[in-house]
């Protein structure tokens, strides 16, 4: 049982690559706002290769050992001190990340360049707060310690609501104002939940608790307290109102940030609480009952986004959708048959739609930025002949639709599969009636665009501005990302199990 | 000896006390701003003066009662600036000025 | 009843008080007021927390006591943050308000072109 | 014991009335007054909880610097003759708010109540790693040492309120100066006020720093002290507000964080860990970085409250 000799006072052969996932970003930031505008896009270019190359060797690190890194900061070994753990999971998310963020970094250099000997407001604010989006999601994925993770999180909200209104417009200034507020409610019911949990149990470090907590009042009361305000931050149905008018609202770069990464985070966090802090304290009850907020999110959310009349609302309603296919690992794996939650098909699959989800959606919101750029508009009522004008920003578009649809070979269809058998195999067929209505809905509101897109024009269409191919490839290669994850594996990945207690004696290929 | 200086430190800090209580009635009864502002800062700064020397007694060593006074001086200093202040604006504002 | 049971009693019903501002007050700076109370009544469960776990000489647990002064800072930013884009709302619409085109669930988001 | 009881009982109910009537009061500049009186109560609290740092710390950001913020917006609103936008909610609303409300203060209550005293607790360890430490506040210890990430994190997070704040100034004015009203009457009252204060205000800063590694006191509350003298200065119109693409003010802002880190990459090399100490230098090496970090967070501190630039930026 190789699980069984992570101790938490311990730091690994490699372990100073979680800090420095962290601490590499945080410099990048620190840098920037020393030396201002003219250099910050510089600085996050050269930050990029970097931060990947350390996900890459956390990756390389996890999977050959088949156990966590750990890194004990200062040398304080919990419960005193904060450790950074990676295990499957995290590498899952750190490496999402690491790929995505230079990707739209890259992309963005075509909105955000800046020129020589200048300054500009949006351009600066962007850069440094690209890379404050990075380390503040490596510190959520890595982190060990429920309070450092608070931190994490509050990092992670005070660098994304500037990114919502970089435009200044009132009505994105009101989106940002509502996604702080939102934001701060849900970090504050986290903390909440954190200080119950430390008093009852007196430790903060993950591991410890997880050996320490019990099926108690305290403890039930703190997960619901913490759920809830994570929901809110992940804008799970019915908390979703602040974010399809904030991810609508922010630049095409940004959108992509916040709608393909942010909101995986206090999703991220979800997880370790219900299957790494308390597994045996949430009930049947209370994971039925996500599951039914779950599938609201899917059904509500799709059909909103079919009568949407601007592309970006529309995409920023499917993540409203998709976020609720993630949750739905939770009523499918918390109280799994097969006695532990990493054994069932759903525990892969809903990763595998967090990770999907991230490169799909972000590649359609940068298709959909490259639109309005071309246009200087994104309703989906003008969109006749923009097929033929940008015909790969289009193909991205629906290369990153089909993963939502979950058409094969794309990596939401193998996702779904596996949501899908693990309904059917849990014995809770309506969360798969659940599943497929929902692609069928994805399925209208991208055909809806697409056909829309290559209708031919009343009169003929005029680019407002060239959209230079570069970034057209650059939508289009996020994109297939998304769909080459489609032929990942259709059993329980053996990477995600790295670090399930227990996993090993479970004997899951 | 200390039942003296007790004694003392009591009596102090009660009409201290009081002082405060009469700034809050002063307070809440004035009718403008201007009178409420006299009875508020004539009774803060003489009742934390009252309070601040009852404590004195308290205190053996000479530092932590040094830093007492201070309190109560800077106390007194920001009063006097700040009752100016809003007094200031409340004459600008006057409605019939 | 300890002193620490009574300010435990007065942060559970700070947290009610606040939280109740932040919902059903319809002016932001307000939301934020009511916000800086619901986070009082959090950090004082810390407060309690540290004094129920006085030991080792120390009359109170050190650990939620450094905890909570992360915290205040924290709060402070978020504040600062708020009060910053309700004062450039402003400055945009001479109005205070949460509720604009963007409000709302429905489909009628499209009120910009 | 009773009269401590009754004192203790007295100053929560107060509490919990301050509370309501600033979440009932129909005057938002009255409801801004109020949230500077519960700081002030909270800090009393503080120390009836035995926990004098958070006492201080709570005085000077939880009451001190959100409640001028608070002011200073509050009156730029009323200024501006800003209406409220919006109507309460409906009856229905504001009914089940008020029943989530009861619920969680009804759960928390039965928690205080059931929870078991004395709690669980790290002071031991605390206790037991303080000589590694050097210092004699074990506050500055779990702060410093123990847990110095959170402090790290926490530093920049403050400085990233500061570029959202930043980045919400309108486009011509970026770089420019903020737009804090300042009062410029040389011989007023407050133009001596801020000049006799600072000096006073610099020892006092200086003491609260250098008690902090012994007794409560310590770099937030310093650099609070500080942050607010500078801002003293700035609304007496002693001083203008600084253009924010300074370089001298952008150095102040992140010296404190680079320190950290840089000293916290040199734990690496010689105590084995990012952010350890080597044995012996351990109160040395966090007096560095406590010296540069005070500056940095009191120019956070004086920055976040003046606001984005709203003039022009030079030349």
């Amino acid at each position: 049982m190789p699980s069984a000799a992570i101790v938490p006072a311990m730091t690994t052969a490699g372990g100073y690559l979680l800090v420095f996932a962290v601490i590499l970003p945080v410099a990048g930031v620190l840098l920037s706002v020393l030396l201002g505008g003219r250099y910050a896009e510089r600085i996050a270019i050269v930050v990029m290769p970097f931060g990947l190359a350390i996900a890459v060797a956390i990756t390389a690190g996890v999977w050959h050992s088949g156990n966590v890194l750990q890194y004990v900061v200062g040398a304080w070994e919990p419960p005193l001190g904060v450790a950074f753990r990676a295990d499957g999971l995290s590498v899952a998310m750190v490496m999402t990340a690491a790929l995505l963020v230079p990707a739209i970094g890259w992309f963005a250099r075509g909105q955000f360049a800046t020129p020589p000997a200048t300054q500009s407001r949006a351009a600066t604010t962007f850069w440094t707060l690209l890379l404050a989006v990075w380390a503040a999601l490596n510190a959520v994925f890595l982190g060990a310690d429920l309070f450092n993770l608070y931190v994490a999180i509050e990092f992670l909200t005070f660098a994304a609501v500037p990114l919502v209104s970089l435009d200044g417009r009132p009505d994105t200034l009101t989106a940002a104002l509502r996604y702080l507020l939102f934001s701060l409610l849900g970090s504050v019911f986290y903390l909440l939940g954190t200080v119950l949990l430390y008093g009852a149990y007196g430790t903060l470090d993950i591991l410890l608790l997880a050996s320490r907590v019990r099926m108690d009042p305290t403890a039930w009361i703190a997960l619901s307290l913490m759920t809830g305000g994570l929901l809110a931050k992940s804008a799970l149905y019915p908390l979703h109102l602040w974010l399809p008018p904030a991810h609508a609202g922010a630049p095409a770069p940004a959108s992509a940030v916040l709608s393909g990464l942010v909101v995986k985070a206090p999703f991220f966090l979800v997880l370790r609480l219900w299957f790494d802090v308390m597994p045996g304290v949430s009930d049947r009850t209370a994971a039925q009952l996500l599951g039914v907020l779950a599938a609201t999110a899917v059904l509500f959310g799709s059909v909103l986004a079919l009568r949407q009349a601007r592309l970006k609302l529309l995409v920023a309603y499917s993540t409203v959708a998709q976020i609720g296919y993630l949750f739905l690992i939770v009523p499918l794996s918390a109280n799994s048959q097969i006695g532990h939650p990493w054994g069932n098909s759903a525990w892969t699959g809903g990763m595998l739609q967090a990770v999907s989800h991230a490169f799909a959606k972000a590649a359609m919101f940068m298709a959909a930025g490259l639109v309005a750029e071309a246009l200087g508009h994104d309703r989906i009522a003008g969109l006749a002949g923009i097929g033929r004008a940008l015909p790969i920003t289009m193909f991205a578009f629906a290369l990153g639709g089909m993963s939502l649809m979950g058409l094969p070979p794309s990596g939401g269809f193998v996702a779904k599969a596996m949501l899908l058998t693990a309904a059917v195999g849990e014995g809770q067929w309506w969360w798969a009636v659940v599943v497929l209505v929902g692609g069928l809905l994805a399925g209208g509101y991208v055909f809806l665009v697409l056909a829309r897109s290559l209708a031919a024009p009343e009169e003929p269409l005029t680019l407002r501005a060239p959209v230079p191919r570069s970034r057209q490839l650059l939508a289009l290669a996020v994109a297939l990302i998304a769909v080459l994850l489609g032929f990942a594996p259709l059993r329980p990945s053996q990477l995600l199990l790295i670090g399930r207690p227990e996993a090993a004696a479970l004997g899951v290929q | 000896m200390s039942f003296i200086r007790d004694g003392l430190t009591i009596g102090a800090v009660a009409v201290g006390a009081f002082f405060f209580l009469a700034g809050m009635v002063g307070l809440l009864r004035f009718p403008d701003t201007l009178s409420r502002l006299h009875a508020l800062s004539k009774a803060d700064n003489l009742g934390l003066g009252l309070i601040v020397f009852g404590l004195l007694f308290q205190e053996d060593e000479l530092f932590p009662a040094l830093k007492l006074v201070g309190v109560w001086l800077l106390a007194l200093l920001a009063g006097a600036i700040v009752a100016q202040l809003i007094a200031r604006a409340a004459i600008r504002d006057r409605p019939s000025a | 009843m300890s002193a620490a049971t009574v300010f435990g009693l007065c942060a559970a019903a700070l947290v009610g008080l606040g939280l109740f501002g932040v919902l059903v007050d319809p002016h932001p700076l307000r939301k934020i007021v009511a916000f800086n109370l619901l986070g009082g009544g959090v950090f004082l469960i810390f407060g309690i927390t540290a004094r129920r776990g006085a030991a080792a000489g120390f009359a109170s647990d050190p650990v939620p006591q450094a905890l909570v002064i992360t915290g205040i800072v924290v709060a402070f930013a978020a504040t600062a943050l708020a009060a910053a884009l309700v004062l450039r709302l402003v400055d945009e619409t001479g109005r205070v308000t949460l509720r604009s085109a963007g409000s709302g669930g429905g489909p009628s988001n499209d009120a910009h072109s | 014991m009773t009269l401590t009881f009754a004192f203790d009982a007295i100053l929560a109910l107060a509490l919990v009335a301050v509370a309501a009537w600033t979440t009932a009061a129909r005057d938002m500049f009255a409801a801004v007054a109020g949230s500077v009186a519960f700081g002030l109560l909270m800090a009393l609290v503080w120390v009836r909880l035995a926990a004098p740092d958070v006492a201080l710390t709570e005085a000077a950001i939880g009451s001190g610097v959100t409640g001028g913020l608070l002011i200073a917006v509050g009156a730029r609103l009323r200024r501006n003759g800003a209406s409220p936008g919006a109507e309460p909610p409906g009856a229905i609303l504001r009914c089940t708010a008020a029943v989530v409300c009861g619920l969680v203060t009804v759960g928390l209550g039965a928690i205080v109540l059931l929870s078991p005293e004395p709690a669980p607790t790290l002071a031991p360890l605390a206790a037991r790693h303080l000589p590694q430490t050097g210092l004699g506040n074990p506050v500055t210890a779990v702060l410093m040492a123990y847990r110095a990430i959170d402090t790290l994190l926490e530093v920049v997070v403050l400085l990233l309120a500061l570029v959202g704040v930043w980045s919400l100034a309108p486009d011509r004015y970026w770089g420019g100066r903020p737009g804090m009203q300042q009062h410029e009457d040389p011989n007023g009252v407050l133009a001596f006020f801020a000049r006799l204060l600072p000096p006073i205000g610099i020892i006092v800063a200086i003491h609260l720093f250098w008690v902090g590694s012994v007794a409560p006191g310590g770099e937030f509350q310093s650099a609070t002290v500080v942050g607010a003298m500078w801002l003293l200065a700035m609304i007496a119109g002693l001083v203008d507000l600084p253009p924010i693409d300074r370089p001298g003010v952008r150095l102040g802002l992140v010296v404190g964080p680079v320190v950290f880190i840089v000293i916290g990459l040199a734990g690496t090399a010689l105590a084995g860990a990012f952010l350890a100490y080597p044995p012996g230098h351990a109160k040395l090496l966090i007096l560095v970085i406590e010296i540069p970090v005070t500056l940095s967070i009191a120019a956070t501190l004086g920055l976040l409250v003046v606001g984005p630039p709203q003039r022009m930026p030079p030349g």
